[in-house]
């Protein structure tokens, strides 16, 4: 079955809902991302484990006098983020089917034009192509967050639009850079990947364009101190519309480091890794700290997703096999939870008078076992407490980063005790205590229920299972990096094991 | 003499064009200004095809000159048209269009 | 052939029978004009007119591929003229549908207004096809000329008038800049034709004081038909100015014509002191794009606002022109093409409102647009965010390309600043998008800047006329599928890149 | 069956109550089945550990080491994260404390919680502490063992706020369980230091085996991995400086207290050192670390638990006191003493905890020792029952804390050196332990009848409070979902509480029999493969000469004579003594009280610091200069457009000098290009 299929099907459903009329749209659309859903699992039963090479390729070329390529590929780094957004996006068109919508065709065919652009993010194998898309997702949510978003919807979509395209039009300049300089002895230019990083690019050039990229993607993520936007942005957001851009969008940002910078820009990447590893720490402790200052729901969570994606780039930047085999499943965990977390604010606010501040919530737990169990499991699930998947996340993260900065580590240890501060302090501000004056308190009703179950039964699947994932990425996360750690020469190994030598990068490419 | 005078000349009739153009504010003597510019360069081309002994450049003022009569006519037309309208005849007062 | 033993050159008559059909299609619409009864006047007329221009159209196709000077190397008629002939032909035959209705048609007369907007493409038909510096002078004054009574033909309205007479003044200005320039060079080089100027400069480094400023004062000249900053102020003002239509056409064929002959002169001619006005024209590419898009911020009037934008796209386009290189003339040629898509949705949207409300060009007519009348703002929006080169839309392809040649040209901090022109850029796209999609439909003002007073409201076309929105909606269908599928645009430009290589 | 099929069995039916209670107890016929069907869970898994211990009796001494792994975890890129367990003499004998205790804790719960309207969300928590405790003890890998260990804690915080809308309770919780993560941390960056320094590979015995070949002895990254481990083991079992949990979560149920913070849980600690001894015999400046903390807070925690007047926080603070002991045995690698001790104190502790639960019924809710006096003929059961936790708390002879205790001092003291400073301090400790424990006894029970322990004497009917109130705050509650239920219950009218603490206080009195000097050695004996491989601990259990020994237990009899009379005389002879005691020595009474000020002290130097950090990130850094960032651009770019617009003013003749204006620039730059 080819990928192009997964890419297009989202937007295919959603314009043939558009022109079905109002009454259809909805229904069409969900469908759609349920049959996107189906494929996207289909490719996980399909794929083939230890190869660190892609799989099902389809490479076409789409515009010759630039060398830009219609290639899209899957492997480990981009297989269980694929089915990451198909999963997110088929519970969040459920959420939005069971609400009334002004202008639905819009709606959900913008939702089904923002699930392709990032599925052409996470598929595209070629550079030029993955920029496209990395650009296009915005416009879909610029509507969507404009036309059916809360207070100050106008401004804090354009405020969110612009500051995240600054980001990626350097990144558009950036990239053309790159394809131009790697033209090199073959003299035809492209600017896939597999073309890309055959041609090794000068150290000189290989920095600016890293800090073009890495602008980019981190404020994309975002991180401190770029995460101008995301206040507002947050708080404008439709509940369906922010559960799946703070749990998804964000990920193709760090998908980027591993998928683009690493291999193509090793030296570079080696260069500025402390850079790196600092502005991760900074958005980590900045995250934490400010999140158990806020009292907005929202923002607690959107200031906790800043911290745990600071966990995710000191994962990348470790620049060995543990640190992005961490990142990796953590994007996915991490996912998982913030968007079950998003949804279970709106079932929270429901109940709390429509306000989404926890101080004026308190004893939601009352008469609501269930909706309290659930998030319960989440809210440890993202502190990363033991035998959750987050928690093998960090430390894979943490290991990578204690293998190549001790301290750095050891720093980012704190990052973990303070998000058990916030995350409780939010679940006992909103379900326990005394019972606030507008809280009624009632159980979960089938119609959230059918939302937030799903997610909490993957939550616990993979955390009883994360090798489900690790095991089809190792390949590909040790090829990602093996150059760059080859660089920083991280292949020290254990005293005891040298001769056995577990760490060791298999296969990837060699510089 | 050199066609250096020449060019010096054809220089400063076109400054005083230039000038004639900033300094006055009714639409007629500024076309008459902008015939003088011009005028310096058919002057120009003229001493240059002597120079150069080419016969292209005094073709070119000829051309010149048509397309500065075309000019002034075209200038008139929309002087009277404005006049017409009874619209003020000083392009200091046509001022709806700005910012 | 010889009349009265006055022997004159050559002439190729196929080559040059797309200008031919051109003036031709003139004289008929201006007598055409002459016809009683109103269907005469309104139909025969433009569809002339249209007749005319598609003659154009398929005398130039019949002419592709072929590489050759006419008129003892007045005109050459080679693969980069004949894209951009197409460009004009189509922005003449959009401009004619806009026209329909507009009331300068009975102002000014239905077989003059025809017959200047034919006489003006032709301007820019033979300076696009000039290799020869009178011809420059020639075309650049016709289509000028032209373009000037147009601007001025709603003569009831002041502010058309004002603009005619502002472009009128400054343009001249200009060609006598131009003018002055082209002696200078024609002085120094003792040659008008392009190749042979290439050839005087071959070899000895350039540094001729008379050449340079003769090259100088040529960049001032045409840098101002393209109203390059700081050579662009006329631009917002006649652009408001003037009736719609006219504006649109300005704004896409004009451009059009006047970076054609910007690829030949300093592309052939001057190839030899890129070194010298490289730079300069880098440096005036800069202050274009920063003054345009920061301009264009802010602006109430549409019409205002996408002339602003126009002088920002002059910048980016300009990009193209500094490289000099292959890679830039096929940019820049595919850019123009892409340009006059989304300006020509851009402008029928606005022509459209116009007609529709009482409000102008003004933003407040796009105010729930999306609700109200998705046929326009689907459009509308395509072509800003087109404008803003977002990605799907052909903007996004064309500037990459740009990019692309800037960065490939040795010129990678151009590329940036035309970057960093787009983030300032989305500032007021996004901003019309906004008005559009996420504001309520406005109540139907009274008065304000209307360019419809005579028409009451009741007799006012939906859409602005069906084949206003026939336009609209072609254009920005054209936007979207380009944005796609940009090869057939690209393998235009790479012809048009190759009718210069032969040269280079 | 082989043992670890028992062990898996033993784990299984602890998770298969939890679930069983969280999805169907609310369904089930009988308001106690829940209650029942959590009991029968754990009792059946006791008898798999029993089964699982038969098992292992019946290899030879010198293979009682089996694993079994159910799949792989996380193992990739060299991190071999395997849910593996291990199967040996020191996990069989955690497990059957662990599921023994906690079966009868169960039992006495069934009663003791019954009208509360989260019954069986209660029996759900109880039953997965018990899974996630056995999955701690039976971990063969570090991983399951991080994982129990995090979900012990878990499980205790979700019983320490069970009555959720009490806000003291939620306060408690979250203290706990951030302070049990700081406990984890420091769990997993041992474990980084200690594995992926040196024996790279997480599981126990690889890396046991490799541990001598990866480190040289004391090497810095062992010490300090080594160290890491401890903090994780101070956390759990509220060593100085964690300590400040424990007696907070005493706001959890009774049965609660007496099964996660008295007997099992708090106890991890000293379970996980003897099960990394391999690491400690190596990192011996580590496992001098652990005795002399230890040691310091069997004193310190003694002294606290002087003043206290809530009945359950001075248990709270003797718990810790008792733990300071094990954690000083295990650390100075007397493994077997400190276990015994373990074992020991689950049953007097325990029983301790249930007769108090016992008396706060009595008292309809109210803990404070000041409100209550003269039980003892109101409550004889539970009196005989209290007083024989005490006096096996206090090491009376003959009773099982006398042993115990007695092993961990002898051994201690049999090392010479500077440990001879450990040994007095633990005698001191002893004598503090009898004093604070009769202290109790006899304010609880002697002494003048308070009005419920009348009102239960001649009525038989258990005092009622008007309102439900918080013990602790005495805000008014009510009685449904979150708060406590109506119900207040003794022993001596419901038989499962008393079957409980019967037992229990059995196994107090007759359990130091299993190791008596110079007669049986039993605990020594069976734990021995565990240990054999390593010579310190040889060397410790042959340390003490038997004079040392005999000494020992005529001085630990001594004192613990002497600490009770003593507290005879102050708090039943003459209360005066301890008035004028508390006058005289007003700074020590008050360090005692304000429990030496770490609770101060936190809040001053983590607490509110902390909260300022965050108040000025969010009011002033976020918002100067985080939107500084963006709307100084904004304006910026704004003041561009207006001066371009400005120069835009419709004036023609400027426009045409602007013109001009360039082009005599361009021209100039030209003219430059040319010389």
């Amino acid at each position: 079955m080819a990928l192009s299929f997964l890419l297009w099907a989202p937007l295919f459903f959603a314009l043939l809902g558009a022109l079905l009329g109002r009454r259809m749209a909805p229904k069409v659309a969900l469908f759609g991302s349920a049959v996107t859903l189906g494929m996207a699992i289909y490719y996980i039963a399909d794929f083939d484990t230890g190869k660190a090479g892609l799989q099902h390729v389809t490479d076409t070329v789409w515009i010759a006098a630039l060398g830009i390529h219609y290639k899209l590929g899957v492997d480990g780094l981009n297989l269980f983020l694929l089915t990451l957004t198909t999963l997110l996006w088929c519970v969040a068109t459920l959420y939005a089917y069971f609400r009334s919508w002004d202008r639905p065709q819009l709606f959900f065919f913008f939702m089904g034009l923002a699930e392709s652009a990032v599925l052409g993010a996470f598929l595209s194998q070629d550079l030029a192509l993955f920029v496209a898309f990395f650009d296009l997702m915005l416009v879909p949510f610029y509507f969507l967050i404009g036309t059916w978003g809360g207070r100050k919807r106008v401004q804090a979509t354009t405020k969110l639009v612009i500051y995240t395209l600054v980001g990626s039009l350097l990144m558009l300049a950036a990239a053309i850079a790159t394809g131009v300089e790697s033209v090199g002895n073959s003299g035809q230019i492209s600017f896939a990947l597999s073309d890309l990083v055959r041609v090794g690019l000068p150290v000189g050039t290989q920095e600016w364009i890293f800090l073009l990229f890495a602008a980019a993607f981190l404020v994309k993520m975002p991180a401190f101190p770029v995460h101008g936007w995301l206040p507002d942005g947050y708080r404008a957001m439709p509940i369906p519309v922010v559960a799946v851009f703070s749990a998804v969008l964000s990920k193709v940002a760090a998908y980027g480091f591993i998928r683009i910078v690493l291999p193509l820009f090793p030296q570079a990447a080696v260069h500025f890794q402390e850079l790196l590893l600092l502005i991760a720490l900074a958005s980590i402790l900045y995250g934490s700290i400010m999140a158990f200052t806020q009292t907005d729901l929202r923002l607690i969570v959107g200031f906790s997703s800043i911290a745990q994606l600071g966990f995710i780039t000191l994962g990348i930047f470790a620049l060995n096999p543990q640190g992005t085999q961490g990142a990796l499943l953590q994007m996915v965990n991490h996912g998982l939870v913030t968007a079950a977390l998003f949804f279970i604010i709106a079932v929270l606010a429901a109940r709390a008078g429509g306000s989404e501040d926890v101080r004026d919530m308190g004893g939601l737990a009352f008469r609501a076992p269930v909706l309290a169990a659930l998030f319960l499991i989440v809210a440890l699930a993202t502190l990363a407490m033991p035998g959750s998947s987050n928690f093998m996340g960090e430390f894979y993260i943490l290991l990578g980063v204690f293998e190549s900065k001790l301290v750095i580590a050891c720093v980012a240890f704190t990052g973990v005790v303070l998000a058990s501060v916030y995350m409780l302090r939010a679940y006992i501000g909103a379900m326990h205590n005394r019972v606030g004056a507008k809280v009624q308190s009632r159980e979960l009703s089938l119609r959230d229920g059918i939302v937030v179950a799903p997610l909490v039964l993957v939550i616990v699947a993979i955390a009883v299972y994360p090798q489900l994932l690790l095991k089809r990425q190792q390949a590909s996360a040790q090829a990602a990096v093996a150059q760059t750690a080859l660089l920083t020469h991280q292949l020290a190994l254990p005293r005891a094991t040298a001769q056995t030598a577990p760490v060791l990068p298999q296969g990837g490419q060699t510089p | 003499m050199t066609v250096a005078w020449y060019l010096v000349v054809s220089a400063l009739i076109f400054c005083v064009g230039a000038a004639g153009v900033l300094v006055r504010r009714s639409p007629l003597v500024i076309l008459l200004c902008l015939e003088l510019m011009l005028n310096a360069g058919n002057l120009a081309l003229i001493a240059f095809s002597r120079m150069t002994g080419t016969g292209d450049g005094q073709i070119f003022a000829i051309i010149v000159m048509v397309v500065a009569a075309c000019e002034v006519v075209v200038g008139l037309g929309i002087i009277v048209a404005l006049y017409r309208r009874r619209l003020p005849i000083d392009v200091d007062q046509l001022r709806r269009l700005h910012g | 052939m010889t009349v009265f033993g006055l022997s004159g050159p050559f002439i190729d008559w196929s080559a040059l029978s797309p200008v031919v059909a051109l003036l031709g299609g003139a004289v008929l619409v201006l007598l055409a004009g002459l016809l009683r009864g109103r269907a005469g006047r309104d139909f025969a007329v433009p569809f002339l007119t249209i007749a005319a221009l598609g003659a154009f159209i398929g005398l130039t196709i019949w002419q592709f591929n072929r590489h050759t000077s006419i008129i003892s190397g007045a005109l050459r008629v080679d693969d980069l003229a004949l894209v951009v002939n197409l460009i004009l032909a189509t922005a003449g035959i959009a401009t004619v549908l806009l026209s329909a209705r507009q009331s300068a048609l009975r102002q000014a007369g239905h077989g003059e207004y025809h017959a200047l907007l034919l006489s003006s493409i032709t301007g820019m038909a033979v300076l696009a096809e000039a290799q020869n510096l009178v011809t420059v002078f020639l075309g650049i004054e016709l289509l000028s000329i032209a373009l000037y009574i147009l601007c001025a033909t709603e003569m009831r309205r002041e502010q058309s008038l004002e603009s005619g007479l502002k472009y009128l003044i400054i343009g001249s200005v200009g060609s006598a800049t131009l003018l002055y320039g082209l002696a200078l060079v024609y002085g120094a080089t003792a040659a008008t034709d392009f190749g042979a100027i290439a050839r005087a400069l071959q070899g000895s480094v350039v540094s001729d004081p008379l050449l340079l400023t003769g090259i100088g004062l040529i960049v001032v000249g045409l840098a101002f038909k393209n109203s390059v900053a700081p050579f662009h102020q006329w631009t917002p003002d006649v652009y408001q100015g003037a009736p719609t239509p006219i504006t649109a056409f300005m704004a896409t064929a004009t451009k059009a014509a006047a970076f054609a002959i910007f690829l030949r002169l300093f592309d052939v001619a001057f190839i030899q002191a890129q070194e010298d006005w490289g730079p300069a024209l880098a440096a005036l590419a800069t202050v274009t794009i920063v003054v345009g898009n920061v301009g264009a911020l802010m602006q109430t009037s549409l019409k205002r606002l996408l002339a602003w934008s126009s002088v920002a796209q002059a910048g980016y386009l300009l990009a193209g022109v500094v490289v000099a290189t292959r890679l830039g003339i096929q940019a820049t040629v595919f850019y123009l093409a892409v340009y006059l898509a989304m300006n020509l949705a851009a402008f029928a949207v606005v022509l459209a409102r116009e007609r529709e409300t009482d409000l102008g060009d003004d933003i407040d007519a796009f105010a729930g647009l999306g609700a109200s009348r998705p046929l326009l703002a689907w459009p509308m929006t395509l072509a800003m965010l087109s404008l803003a080169g977002l990605p799907a839309t052909a903007g996004f392809i064309g500037k990459f390309y740009l990019i692309d040649a800037a960065v490939d040209g040795g010129y990678t901090w151009l590329g940036i600043v035309i970057v960093i022109g787009s983030m300032i850029s989305l500032g007021y796209y996004l901003r019309v998008l906004a008005v559009m999609w996420m504001r309520p439909t406005a109540a139907p003002a009274i008065a304000g800047g209307s360019t419809e007073v005579d028409a009451p409201a009741a007799e006012r076309p939906r859409y602005g006329g069906i084949e206003v929105a026939f336009v609209a909606v072609l254009f920005g269908a054209a936007t979207l599928f380009f944005g796609i599928i940009p090869s057939p645009l690209l393998n235009l430009a790479d012809h048009a890149g190759r009718a210069l290589l032969g040269l280079l | 069956m082989s043992p670890t099929t028992w062990a898996w069995i033993c784990l299984a039916l602890p998770l298969a109550g939890c679930l069983f209670n969280a999805f169907v107890g609310r369904h089930l016929p009988g308001e106690r089945t829940a209650g029942w069907i959590g009991t029968l869970a754990i009792g059946l898994s006791f008898v798999a550990a029993v089964g699982a211990f038969v098992a292992l009796m019946g290899h030879s001494p010198d293979d009682r080491t089996f694993t079994s792994t159910a799949w792989d975890y996380a193992d990739s890129v060299g991190v071999n994260a395997k849910l593996t367990i291990l199967i040996d003499p020191l996990s069989v004998y955690m497990m059957l404390v662990v599921s023994g205790v906690s079966a009868l804790i169960h039992l006495y719960s069934c009663v003791y919680v019954w009208k509360d309207r989260g019954f069986v969300r209660y029996f759900a928590y109880l039953n997965f502490f018990v899974f996630s405790m056995l999955l701690l003890v039976m971990a063969g890998n570090f991983v399951p063992l991080i994982i129990g260990w995090a979900f012990v804690g878990a499980a205790s915080y979700m019983l320490i706020s069970f009555w959720f809308r009490r806000t003291t309770a939620t306060r408690a919780g979250i203290k706990a369980f951030v302070i049990n993560v700081i406990g984890d941390v420091g769990l997993v960056l041992g474990t980084y230091f200690i594995v992926f320094r040196g024996s790279g590979s997480l599981d126990f015995l690889d890396t046991f085996k490799h541990v001598q070949a990866a480190f040289p002895p004391n090497d810095s990254d062992l010490v300090a991995g080594c160290i890491l481990l401890l903090v994780g083991a101070f956390a759990k079992s509220a060593q100085v400086p964690l300590h400040t949990w424990l007696p907070d979560a005493m706001e959890g149920p009774t049965p609660v207290s007496a099964l996660i913070h008295a007997a099992t849980m708090v106890t991890a600690g000293v379970y996980l050192i003897a099960r990394m001894h391999p690491l400690f015999e190596d990192a011996t400046a580590a496992a001098d670390v652990g005795t002399v903390v230890g040691c310091a807070t069997l004193v310190i925690a003694a002294t606290i638990a002087l003043s206290q007047t809530d009945i359950k926080r001075v248990i709270a603070y003797s718990t810790m006191s008792q733990i300071g002991y094990m954690i000083m045995a295990v650390s100075a690698s007397a493994y077997a003493a400190g276990l015994f001790h373990l074992f020991t104190h689950a049953f007097f502790k325990a029983l301790l905890f249930m007769a108090a639960g016992s008396i706060i019924g009595a008292m309809g809710g109210e803990q404070s020792l000041d409100k209550m006096g003269g039980f003892r003929r109101a409550l004889p059961f539970t009196f005989a029952c209290f007083l024989a936790g005490g006096l096996a708390l206090s090491a009376f002879p003959l009773f099982s804390g006398y042993f115990s205790k007695d092993d961990i001092l002898a051994l201690i003291g049999g090392e010479g050196g500077w440990h001879w400073i450990l040994y007095v301090l633990g005698y001191l400790g002893a004598f503090l332990t009898a004093l604070y424990t009769f202290r109790m006894i006899f304010r609880a029970f002697l002494g003048p009848e308070c009005k419920e322990a009348r009102e239960l004497r001649e009525t038989g009917h258990i005092a009622h409070h008007e309102h439900p109130f918080n013990p602790e705050t005495y805000e008014e509650e009510d009685t449904d979902v979150g708060f406590p239920g109506p119900g207040h219950y003794i022993a001596e009218q419901q038989w499962p509480m008393k079957v409980a603490m019967g037992t229990l206080a059995i196994g107090a009195i007759f359990g130091g029999l299993i190791q008596v000097p110079f007669v049986d050695d039993l605990v020594n004996v069976y734990l021995r493969p565990d240990f054999v491989n390593d010579p310190t601990y040889e060397k410790v259990i042959n340390g003490p000469s038997d004079g040392l020994v005999i000494f020992g237990l005529i001085l630990s009899a001594v004192i613990a004579i002497g600490g009770i009379a003593l507290a005879y005389v102050i708090w039943v002879r003459r209360p005066s003594i301890a008035v004028a005691f508390r006058e005289r020595f007003r700074p020590l009474y008050e360090l005692s009280f304000h429990k030496w000020w770490f609770d101060e002290l936190y809040d001053a130097v983590f607490v509110r610091p902390g909260a300022t950090v965050g108040r000025w990130a969010s009011n002033v850094f976020e918002r100067v200069v985080i939107d500084g960032l963006v709307n100084g651009t904004v304006s910026v770019v704004r003041a561009g457009s207006s001066v371009v617009r400005g120069a835009q003013d419709g004036f023609l003749r400027v426009y045409a000098a602007l013109l001009l204006l360039g082009l005599a620039l361009v021209a100039l730059w030209f003219l430059l290009q040319s010389t």
